[in-house]
């Protein structure tokens, strides 16, 4: 094995950790906000993906996005040579001085898969029939996930060797593709049959704001994290991640005490999330001041954009359009405009740095991701509903579907 | 007096509250209990061990009401709660021999 | 005998129960209920979405006591569980039929 | 008709409901209650203060029925939920008016 | 002090503080099964061994368990010169280039027996009076397992430099020998009142499953730390080790839809720690498709696992023994078969290598470990209930413990 | 940008992402005490500490505290150069050998701002107006815990260059400032209503424990993490850290038993936050039995200090007086004790080290913290009270601040 950096692989075997503890505290974010009757239900949904996605990813995930990008198809989607991670366990990745081994770079990745799909279950709280999700989610991962890492970071045309779209830990393939795939859902599934009742309250909102708080410790080591080392720009891409957060969370209790009076914990908690959302794209590449401007606007925008749902009247129970979708195109947008390579020589500069045309790669990162991500969603989505059906009957979902779908009760006091 | 106690779904508490309130009842009191009837519970499984659970999540609610407005809020409750379906629940009627407001003393139909 | 209910503020009970306790009463049953009525809920904001909560948390009181204790009982529990604010609850008297202390079997006051 | 309210342990309830329905009773409502009475409660310890909490946790059932069950009823739940020791609870009846069957409308004992 | 390796120390900082972090995890996910007048008592088991065995490991347990091997006595037990950790201060430890100082594998080793005291109390839920929990966790921390950690990771006659035994991890010294207390508690403090009851269901699931994922989070410093090196065995242990829990995952949500046809959230999370469990001894020896194949064969086996207890009749009220005796075993045992010096020079070869000789102190480690803590664990149980009494009396397990053993409530909503 | 060392930042970027977990922890600890009508609004004091105190960390408090110490005020407060953070992106701090990226250093050290903010709150629970509380946060942060951080860490008058009181990570700077503020806040918004009643016990343990389990993960981190280097100080500092939270569990415990005749899992918790605390100017200056005592020391003091309040007729609602002024200043002395260049030459040596010189400066750290914080503080809240006002009517205290302050509820099961 070539020398590997002692220090970098540290990081990176830390970061992987991090990222994979997201998924708990996006179970948790999530599962608090929806009734006491699909607790476990919806909790199911993003743990069931540390397990499905895991898997799925290492037997053909990981090779379709970061397989070799030579070849033909090498654009498009990564070779097989490495399917079951065949010879990753003495590989090693990264560049020269900073080589880290190729399990860790591996891993790290395969937990971005799993937060992904993770994500999208937002749309689907409260009325989906798991068999059903468990297929989607699996074939979510292959034919959306795997290709678009591939595209953006694994050397397809997408990213910095193609279109130049820049996208630091996944504004565009993490969150526009989730809520992309979420929307599908909606649209699919249709409206829960209390969609607009007043019972529709949040059950647990500490349970949603511990969830939040695993969300930002998490969100260290997939921001910082995906510089890949332990360097500068993991350091820079750290204080904006925590600033934007932090901007966020002041946006959006800006924005809700001005509109409603009172400012929320919920909102709180949305806000940081947004602001999270927002600088995910543009981690490594803003200054201070640009990373805290990002996570303010997210912040503010998606504090509107939650309320697009009741307009367009799908029900994306747990906003992840108006959260992920939203947010998640705000930063990548953003980034084209404030990136500089006076804080990543590695990235490129936008629109304030003097290169307008970093805008279009941007443009372009958004609207091919969400197309992509919601025509396949919708195909797939379409297809399980015409054969196993996606949506449990009119009892189940009275009843909740912690009962009928997984014979328990969250909870006993 | 009359005390009506109603044994209804969860879900069906806004509408039998609304309708009530539409009749102009003042006031009620709801609490959760877990109701056995004819409508089976379900099975619940931990570690492979499977139990029954024979108790369904019901709201009962209590209004106290002047005679003659008894029957029109037996009525309203049996129509805002009806869904059709087994387990949707029981309307029972008893007299009540006093009725005080504690705010301000008042006796009666007057503490209504 | 008759049985006393009252609905009462929550942070009332301890004060009930000692007014009750110190009246020679032997037990009492209580439970946390939610109240519509005179007194307005509030509204509660999610993301953007505003709702209305009519109800209000309360606690109720059931005591089944002697006939001749009843009017003491009710007084009692009216003055202990005043603050002269709306929302102070109500209470209710029925007739009580007959009562059995379980673990001795004795029925009537004598199980009181 | 009659209703029979039963305060026992909680961990009697299962016991209760089985005897009810192999003497043919038809449904039941329950739910937890605190109970106030000969049984002492215990005391809490947090940080260095000490509460005593007199309250101690029951379950409260109702069943109505036909009156020619009701001392059956009385009985078998007195028998089931006896440990013998104090805090076994109570039973009491009161006269029940009336009985709707919301799903059919069915009134009087057709409705139990 | 030699010149220590700053990326490793950084790692096993990081690696130690995850591990102490599984315990609270190791709390909640036994309190969330426990009905809820039992919470902080199950709660305390776990969290009072953060205190406990903390303060026994550094008087004693750290220089029994690590102290020289050397010496007439060395392949039994660690010689006394660390006794309160005399020198640690300013010791270092590991091999040459990759030297890290000794407080921190000090404490690294000591999380360890933290944890390892925590399993054990699945047996004891909801009926050990806690000053005599106190006494048997004091007494097998010392007499069980800093012994056994001694034979297998110290320099003793159990582990490579003595029979022979792989353990990378800990599946014989963490989850072999606690599942064997746990038997032995079972059978002496004999069953709860309630037990085969209905009311005997979990009162907390949201709770049990994100103690499930502090434990899967917190096991990635307990498995890739046993490498005490940020290095491409610890990036490979870190691999199977997340890819084992995921298949853990799989193998028990599929066992029980098909036996019950419904996948449960307790299943899913049971699952996961099996996998967890059973590629523990495995971690730093295997590739990846044999570490898959081990956490899915452990998930299926302690699906099946748990139902010994029903069949034997003990109260083995959180499955100690069927998911860690049972998951520890088949790990241990499998390890033996999929060993592999090309993914760790430093270990050997199993069955599969061609060394089936390594099935030999493979057994010898789970029989050795077996009986020895079950024999001092019932020898110390049988003390304690001969004079202090091991079991509360009948009114408090009613009442439940957290009010006559701890005089607090858990809730108070 | 110099070279930095990739073990070091690798060490740094985690232990900074465990220093922000701490108030998610936090949040749990404290709203878990509280009645569940004001479990948000608790929650949202720690939470908005994560938003308000990051942005004005960002724009002044970091330059005001460790701007350059140079110039006439140099002493007392840091100079203007890095407002907003100018500059840092690209800066390296720290000592030749062990340089990490400034962005590291600056987010580290606001996490510590953010937290101590959130330890005031215990002392305004149940009672503070959301809005006022803000202003007291913003003014407190730039007023208060700049200038001090600046006197002990950032080459002010009062640490190690200049008076020579030693803190190692925080004793006075954090906790004794915060309880001194927090002093002052129970002392001018006055008593609960319900102050003495029953019906004040904590409203749900389990997420009280559960909030002591982060902190105490989080707090290597905080303490390990002072170091600013993954060494063997940090080392030692992690060892006796771990080491003095189990001793302050087991003091605070067996204190508890004797006293009240039962050992509870508050007592455990709180007794683990209070040998933390007592340990945390310490640290990185003694070695383990010191560091043992310490803990044991600060835990049993801390269980006869929360009975301070009782005393002296103040409602401090969860203990931030009790726990961290009396267990920081217990701290801050034993420091001037038992320090030892033995263990850190960096350091100093103490009294037992034959350096009773050293004792005059902790003193002098501790009164001049304690004045400094409590008659800043007090100011701050009487203008606030004299305008906006302080408190919440009578009415929101009944109902509750959640609802009242933030329009939700905790809790619909
Ligand atoms: N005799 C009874 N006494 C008290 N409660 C009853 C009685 N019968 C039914 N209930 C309550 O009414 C609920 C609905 O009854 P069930 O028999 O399930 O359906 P239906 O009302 O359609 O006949 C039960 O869950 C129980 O709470
Ligand atoms: N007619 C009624 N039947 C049953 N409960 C009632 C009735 N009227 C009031 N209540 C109960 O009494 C509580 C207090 O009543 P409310 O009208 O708010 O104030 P007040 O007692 O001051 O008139 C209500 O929340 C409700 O629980
Ligand atoms: N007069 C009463 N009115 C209402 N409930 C009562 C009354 N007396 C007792 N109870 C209820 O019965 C329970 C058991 O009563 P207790 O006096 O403790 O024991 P016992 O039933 O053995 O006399 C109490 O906890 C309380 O809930």
């Amino acid at each position: 094995m070539a020398a590997i950096n002692v220090g970098d692989t540290a990081f990176m075997l830390v970061a992987a950790a991090l990222v994979l503890f997201m998924t708990p505290g996006l179970a948790l974010f999530y599962a608090g906000m929806v009734r006491s009757k699909n607790v476990l239900s919806t909790t199911m949904h993003s743990f069931v993906s540390m397990g499905l996605t895991s898997v799925l990813w290492a037997l053909a995930g990981y090779t379709l996005a970061f397989g070799s990008a030579e070849g033909p198809f090498g654009a498009i989607v990564g070779g097989l040579s490495k399917l079951g991670l065949s010879g990753v366990v003495s590989g090693v990745s990264g560049v020269e001085g900073h080589l880290i081994p190729e399990s860790v770079f591996a891993m790290y990745q395969g937990m971005f898969a799993i937060i992904t799909v993770g994500l999208i279950t937002g749309a689907i709280a409260e009325r989906m029939k798991f068999k059903s999700y468990l297929i989607f989610a699996g074939a979510w991962v292959l034919l959306v996930y795997s290709p678009l890492a591939h595209w953006v970071w694994g050397g397809g045309w997408l990213g910095l060797s193609g279109v130049g779209a820049l996208d630091f830990a996944g504004g565009t393939v993490v969150h526009i593709a989730s809520a992309a795939a979420a929307l599908a859902a909606a649209i699919v599934l249709g409206k829960r049959k209390d969609y607009g009742k007043p019972e529709l309250v949040p059950h647990n909102l500490p349970m949603t704001l511990l969830g939040a708080g695993i969300l930002w410790f998490g969100w260290f080591g997939f921001n910082a994290g995906s510089e890949l080392a332990a360097d500068g720009v993991a350091g820079s891409a750290f204080m904006v991640t925590h600033l934007a957060a932090a901007c966020g969370m002041i946006g959006w209790l800006a924005a809700e005490w001005i509109g409603h009076g009172k400012p929320t914990s919920l909102g709180a908690a949305s806000g940081a999330v947004a602001g999270l959302v927002g600088i995910t794209p543009a981690a490594g590449f803003v200054d201070v001041l640009p990373g805290m401007l990002i996570g303010l606007i997210a912040g503010v925008v998606c504090y509107y954009g939650v309320r697009i749902k009741t307009k367009l009247g799908f029900d994306d129970a747990l906003d992840v359009i108006g959260v992920h979708g939203v947010g998640g195109t705000t930063g990548a947008l953003l980034t084209g405009v404030f990136a500089s390579t006076a804080v990543n020589a590695a990235g490129a500069d936008g629109l304030l740095a003097g290169n307008p045309a970093q805008m279009l790669p941007q443009i372009v990162g958004v609207v091919v991701t969400l197309v992509f991500s919601f025509v396949v969603s919708f195909g797939i989505l379409k297809a399980i509903d015409a054969t196993v059906g996606l949506r449990v009957d009119e009892e189940t979902e009275e009843r909740g579907l912690d009962i009928a779908e997984h014979a328990e009760a969250a909870y006993v006091f | 007096m009359k005390k009506i106690e109603a044994i209804i779904k969860p879900h069906k508490l806004d509408d039998v509250k609304d309708a009530l309130h539409t009749l102009g009842v003042a006031g009620l009191t709801a609490y959760e209990v877990k109701g056995f009837g004819r409508q089976k519970g379900h099975t619940e499984i931990y570690r492979g061990a499977e139990y029954t659970v024979d108790f369904v999540p019901k709201v009962k609610i209590e209004v106290i009401v002047d005679d003659d407005l008894a029957t029109k809020v037996e009525d309203a409750i049996v129509e805002a709660a009806r869904s059709g379906k087994i387990g949707d629940g029981k309307v029972f009627t008893y007299d009540c021999a006093g009725a005080i407001r504690i705010r301000t003393g008042e006796r009666g139909p007057d503490a209504l």
